[in-house]
């Protein structure tokens, strides 16, 4: 059982990580602010979410766990709020040079 | 021989007074942060008369026991706890600092009311509660045992401090304050540095203990060079005292002399307590010839600079740069004293007296050039004439200032200088001697200068812009003469200053 | 390889991402990118403070995380406040036509 | 309306008092400080977003927070097949979408709702009230996909489908 | 332990690369925003120093409160660039500060160094005497029990920082509202985010606060997110900041630091010394005089980034 | 090498990066940011000492750790006053030069 539970940590954890390195590379790589605030707010908040995922099974059901799950909710409206905000903000400038 | 700190185990009895002399200005600010406008004002001044009473008790208690205050906050024993300590030296600080506080409080009662049919205003609300605070962060730096205390005294003392240089408001003394600001920040976050260090090596961070723990090798020396840099930054030793001239004079004249009399000691006194207490044994003789040397130049430059001022308070600002450097000379005559197996109490006393008879004279100097510049409207020393018939009592207080920055007999700046002097001679450093004298010279032609032009007839028909209420008068002639009489206390039967502090080897003795 | 030595790589993984991240602060060239790479260092953060956190037990190191996903909106809100209100317009962005 | 406003006083004290034991445990003396916070918690939640006169619907909800959380993995997993594509398949461009939410707090719900759907971004509103979307792809069926989530979220917040 | 210590390597070079960004990049604006992110990095590496009390302090308000303070006050200088870049030393003055400044570092670093093994240490210390004081965090019991004295003295240095910046209002301002007022759309995504996460953020301030007496955390990391959350309530307009000179303001600013006072003299007859606490009521005292401290704290750090008043108080 | 040791040579470096720009960037606020620099370096050679200070079951020497906490509030609140002054000094002078005033101050001083 606890094999298992380990085995769908280091996946979970994975995944989470690798969706951190999309996000960055987006960062890097896409053109102009607006896309790559979509980076932003995409792949960091599906990588922590993963992370969190892959670490409940280790945490200490259930105190510890629903922690777990309410940081990544409190990113989440983070990096939702914050990525309409900055949108708005950068779209502004787009049009208004 | 054995050091002179004990390390304070036991709380002494009349040592709660201690506490006392710290907390009650601090009740007193956030009650007048509460009362507000009036009420401020009248905290303020009720809390003067009990400081001053405390600080006679806290006298009285150290004269008649012949030894060191001590209270051990909580019970808890240094090093885990935090005790308070008042030996000669503080306690004469904290006397000296109740009288020149109790004088510039009475002075300001005049220039900081609220206005009628206001609640409160700024500036008057902000004056006396900042007043309060700036003694009660003076009297935590003399009584406190503990490093990281003194860091928080110190911090205190800088957000009460600058916000007095820029209660005018306008761009220039906004500037000088930021640039106060920054220069004290930097001071202490230096001085932090050192007492993280000597944490880092010797566990403590008590006065007492780490004066019985630390040894001469390199953590030690860092931290000695750290915090005596930070403390001169707030000192404003030349050639870091740029920010001060400035600051001091664009302040209201009740500021100015809180600045310049008393601010700058506290950081001072911290440096002497370090220096003469602690870091016995690891500072050495050429360092404490390299403060005497930047005092030196702080003197020279000091001076003249002051001697081409245009303005008055300008000029007495400069004259504060000058006389700070007095204040550095004592560390190598009493490390010359004690390395000749001499009490090195004829430098010490001679640097606390040097340092009280100038918070006296320059707080009474900066209020007397308040007084000249409501009267006159100005303070051109161009243009002093009117100032002898109009303002007789305050020009007297500005010549006996003078006279005791000079040096003249039987002022305290006579006696600081003289024993100053002689210990030079003694040990045979006559260089200092001789900057001292050229000192004087020097600052009694700029005090000779000013007195001479207040003495001119007025043109006729001149009339002065405003009348100034007598008490003002009277406060500022109190405190100069204070500081003229001081040289009296030579009569003194008790050398109150060595209380607590027992003949040490000096710095640079093995 | 145990699972907290597996986690403590991921926290490293996740750091180095995030200094990724770092050359977007570095060259900007809006502000916004900038202040989107520090959200990125925060999300990162949390992630990276979770893996080290369950690592080593620290349960304590949940609450540093639940205070820096609090306060992840904080910093980015004052950046746009100050962005919309440096442009001397009205920062107010009305429904109505 | 009285009735409403102490449904959602009791609902959320609960809920906050809830957040409360997750964090700190269940010991009785903590337990009296929760119900203080949640106490000032639920009082200021109750200035700062005064209950709404409709009923939630916890089934819908739930329909909600599945597709939500689909979607958001969708949404991951489309940025990085385009971050990590050679060509950096991008045809960036704005959307505008005519929301049948009136404006406030539920318009903005959807708002941070659907910032995690595949290539959309809320970008702010235009003259009209339409909410403007930046799209990483114009040419995805964007518009279909927002218009079932706000269905189901008017829905979940107890309107009815039909107040357009 | 190789793992660890790679963790450790990566956040110190993570650090240093930040701080000597924000040195050098000419734009203040970017400066501040390296600096948040600066601060999110020091949390980790407090974290990793095992002290999670100060990586509370840290997030809350290294990354927190400061930033937010300095983004504003860049913002508004924004056209004052120009002239510093004007006043920029030359590479004289460059050459020796980079000389000094090495030489500095090399110094405090031969002294670190230096440190003597095994080191000294006041934790046996405070194991022996934490359960006198009754709490469970050691941290609680330096800053309330053993060095009380400290915790008073920086509860008034806020409250004295917060006058300085008050003192800085132009006259005709005195006892109006700090700060510009914030004309922001009710309806927009700010004053949403400024509906929703308050609440949150007061249970979880105050659960920081409160497990602080025997977990980490504490008063002022609890009191630092109380703040923000206000401060965040206050920025989408939903609230405005009090004048300056309400009494109710004024109060509740002193209650802090007075209570403090007074439960510390009252040891002085109950216990034998100023700030002791007679045996057995430890625990509550401090308690006592924590839930004091917190509206304090909160007020004066929020009115602190607040800044000075700007606006003619109401009559 | 250890942790301790390794933050505490960080620290340093810290303090050596931000007396650099103190010294060197003459726009105020710049300054300020390199005291924080400065005051984190302090405050991190200060938590290194107290990781080493680990015992009797204690991650560190919880003394250093308190005072860590008291030194960064004092340290925000130094922040706040120096940022508020320098908003004030803008708005009345339009400008934030630390340069003294010509007329104030004689050329030599």
């Amino acid at each position: 059982m606890s094999l298992v539970l380990d085995i769908f940590t280091i996946v979970a954890v994975s995944a989470g990580a690798f969706f951190f390195l999309a996000g960055t590379v987006g960062l890097l790589r896409f053109p102009d602010t607006l896309t790559r605030l979509h980076a932003l707010t995409k792949a960091d908040n599906l990588g922590l979410g993963l992370v969190v995922m892959g670490l409940l099974p280790q945490a200490e059901w259930p105190f510890d766990s629903i922690k777990l799950i309410a940081i990544w909710l409190f990113a989440l409206l983070a990096g939702a709020t914050v990525g309409q905000l900055m949108a708005r903000a950068a779209r502004r400038e787009q049009t208004t040079p | 021989m054995p050091h002179s700190l004990s390390t304070p185990d036991v709380t002494t009895p009349g040592g709660l007074l201690l506490v006392l002399a710290v907390l009650v200005p601090f009740v007193g600010v956030l009650a007048g942060m509460v009362l507000g406008g009036r009420g401020a004002r009248r905290v303020a001044l009720a809390t003067l008369a009990a400081g001053l009473a405390i600080a006679i008790a806290i006298a009285d208690t150290l004269v008649r026991s012949g030894a060191a205050v001590v209270y051990l906050l909580g019970g808890w024993t240094p090093p885990l706890g935090v005790a308070l300590r008042a030996d000669g030296l503080a306690v004469i600080m904290l006397l000296a600092v109740a009288v020149v506080i109790g004088g510039i409080g009475v002075y300001a009662r005049a220039d900081f009311g609220t206005p009628p049919g206001v609640r409160e205003a700024r500036a008057p609300f902000v004056f006396w509660t900042l007043l309060l605070a700036v003694w009660g962060s003076l009297n935590l730096v003399f009584v406190s045992g503990d490093l990281f205390t003194l860091y928080v005294a110190l911090e205190l003392l800088t957000f009460a401090g600058v916000p007095l240089v820029s209660l005018g408001g306008q761009p220039e003394t906004l500037r000088s304050a930021l640039r106060y600001l920054l220069y004290a920040l930097f001071g202490s976050v230096l001085y932090l540095l050192g007492a993280v260090l000597l944490y880092g090596a010797y566990g403590t961070l008590d006065i007492g203990l780490l004066a019985a723990r630390v040894h001469p090798e390199p953590v030690t020396w860092a931290a000695a060079a750290l915090m005596t840099v930070g403390l001169l930054a707030k000192t404003a030793l030349f050639p870091l005292h740029l920010w001060l001239p400035p600051a001091h004079a664009g302040a209201p004249a009740a500021a100015s002399a809180v600045l310049s009399g008393l601010v700058i000691k506290g950081s001072w006194f911290l440096a002497v307590r370090l220096w003469l207490d602690v870091f016995v044994g690891v500072v050495t003789l050429p360092s404490a010839q390299t403060l005497a040397a930047l005092g030196a130049a702080a003197i020279l430059v000091g001076n003249i600079v002051a001697l081409r001022q245009a303005r008055l308070k300008l000029l007495i600002a400069y004259s504060t740069v000058a006389q700070i450097g007095y204040l550095f000379l004592m560390f190598p005559l009493a490390a010359g004293l004690a390395a000749a197996q001499l009490d090195d109490a004829a430098a010490v006393n001679g640097g606390l007296l040097q340092a009280i008879s100038h918070a006296t004279a320059k707080a009474a100097m900066f209020m007397a050039a308040g007084l000249v510049y409501t009267t006159l409207g100005h303070d051109r020393i161009a243009d002093l004439r009117g100032v002898a018939r109009a303002l007789p009592m305050t020009l007297v207080a500005f010549a006996l200032g003078g006279a005791s920055l000079i040096g003249l007999p039987p002022s305290g700046g006579f006696l600081a200088k003289w024993l100053l002097v002689s210990a030079a001679i003694t040990t045979a450093q006559w260089w200092w001697a001789l900057v001292m004298l050229v000192g004087g010279l020097l600052t009694s032609a700029y005090v000779f200068i000013v007195v001479v032009r207040a003495l001119a007839p007025a043109p006729e028909g001149w009339t002065p812009k405003a009348s100034v209420p007598c008490y003002q008068q009277v406060a500022v002639l109190a405190l100069a003469l204070c500081s003229f009489l001081l040289g009296l206390a030579v009569l003194c039967p008790v050398d109150v200053a060595g209380i607590g502090r027992a003949v040490v080897p000096g710095i640079g003795s093995p | 390889m145990t699972i907290p030595d597996f986690l403590l790589a991921a926290a490293v993984f996740v750091l180095a991402t995030v200094a990724l991240g770092l050359v977007r602060i570095l060259r900007g060239p809006e502000d916004a990118d900038r202040m989107m790479a520090t959200q990125l260092f925060g999300t990162g953060g949390i992630a990276a403070l979770l893996l080290l956190g369950v690592a080593t037990e620290a349960r304590a190191v949940l609450d540093v995380a639940l205070t820096l996903a609090l306060l992840a909106a904080f910093a980015s809100v004052a950046f746009v406040r100050s962005a919309s209100s440096s442009e001397g317009d009205d920062p107010k962005e009305t429904n109505s036509p | 309306m009285k009735n409403v406003s102490v449904r959602a006083a009791m609902a959320r004290g609960a809920g906050f008092f809830g957040f409360w034991l997750v964090l700190i445990g269940t010991d009785p003396v903590d337990g009296v400080a929760g119900l203080f916070a949640a106490a000032a918690a639920t009082g200021a939640s109750l200035r700062l977003l005064p209950p709404g006169g409709g009923r939630l619907r916890y089934a819908v909800l739930a329909r909600l927070a599945l597709r939500f959380g689909q979607e958001s993995i969708m949404g991951g997993v489309d940025v990085a097949r385009r971050v990590l594509s050679v060509r950096l398949p991008l045809r960036p461009g704005f959307l505008v979408y005519p929301v049948r939410l009136p404006p406030g707090p539920a318009c903005n719900t959807f708002g941070a709702l659907t910032s995690v759907l595949p290539g959309t971004l809320p970008a702010g509103v235009d003259d009209h009230g339409a909410l403007l979307y930046h799209c990483l792809d114009v040419e995805q069926p964007v518009a279909a996909q927002l218009a079932i989530d706000e269905g189901l979220l008017i829905r979940a917040l107890g309107g009815t489908h039909d107040d357009t | 332990m190789t793992l660890a210590l790679a963790v450790d390597i990566s956040l110190t070079l993570l650090v240093l690369a930040v701080a000597g960004w924000i040195i050098a990049v000419r734009d203040t604006f970017a400066a501040m925003i390296g600096f948040v992110a600066y601060g999110l990095l020091l949390a980790l590496v407090w974290v990793r120093l095992a002290a999670p009390d100060v990586a509370l302090t840290e997030a809350a308000i290294g990354g927190g409160l400061t930033g937010a303070l300095l983004i504003g006050a860049a913002a508004r200088l924004r056209g004052t660039e120009a002239a510093a870049r004007a006043e920029y030393p030359g590479a004289l003055t460059r050459t020796l500060a980079a000389v000094l400044a090495v030489t500095v570092a090399a110094a405090l670093a031969i002294g670190v160094l230096a440190l003597p093994d095994p080191t000294p240490t006041l934790a046996p210390a405070a194991a022996a005497n934490l359960a006198t004081t009754g709490v469970g965090n050691p941290v609680t019991a330096v800053l309330l029990a053993f060095r009380a004295m400290d915790t008073l003295l920086e509860a008034i240095v806020v409250l004295l920082a917060l006058l300085g910046v008050w003192s800085l209002a132009p006259d005709r301002a005195w006892g109006g509202c700090p700060g510009p007022r914030r004309l922001v759309d009710p309806d927009g995504v700010l004053a949403w985010l400024a509906r929703l996460l308050p609440p949150i953020g007061i249970v979880v301030g105050l659960y920081i606060f409160w497990i602080g007496a025997d977990l980490p955390g504490g008063k002022f990391q609890g009191a630092t997110i109380l703040a923000a959350m206000w401060l965040l309530v206050i920025w989408a307009g939903l609230a405005d900041t009090p004048p300056i000179s309400r009494t109710w303001l004024r109060v509740l600013l002193v209650a802090g630091p007075l209570v403090f006072i007074v439960i510390g003299f009252a040891g002085s007859i109950t216990a034998g010394a100023v700030l002791a606490y007679p045996e057995g009521h430890a625990k509550p005292l401090i308690v006592a005089i924590e839930i004091a401290l917190m509206p304090t704290l909160v007020l004066t750090l929020a009115l602190l980034v607040a800044g000075a008043p700007q606006r003619i108080p109401p009559q | 090498m250890n942790t301790p040791t390794l933050f505490g040579l960080c620290a340093v470096a810290l303090v050596g990066v931000g007396l650099y720009g103190l010294i060197v960037n003459p726009q105020p606020l710049r300054k300020i940011l390199a005291f924080n620099l400065i005051g984190s370096g302090v405050f991190l050679l200060f938590g290194a000492i107290a990781r080493r200070g680990a015992a009797v079951g204690m991650g560190g020497d919880p003394v250093p750790q308190a005072l860590l906490i008291t030194g960064i509030v004092v340290a925000f609140s130094a922040t706040a006053l120096a940022v508020a002054l320098v908003l004030r000094l803008f708005d009345e002078a339009g400008s934030v030069t630390l340069a003294p005033d010509a007329p104030a101050e004689p050329p030599d001083a």
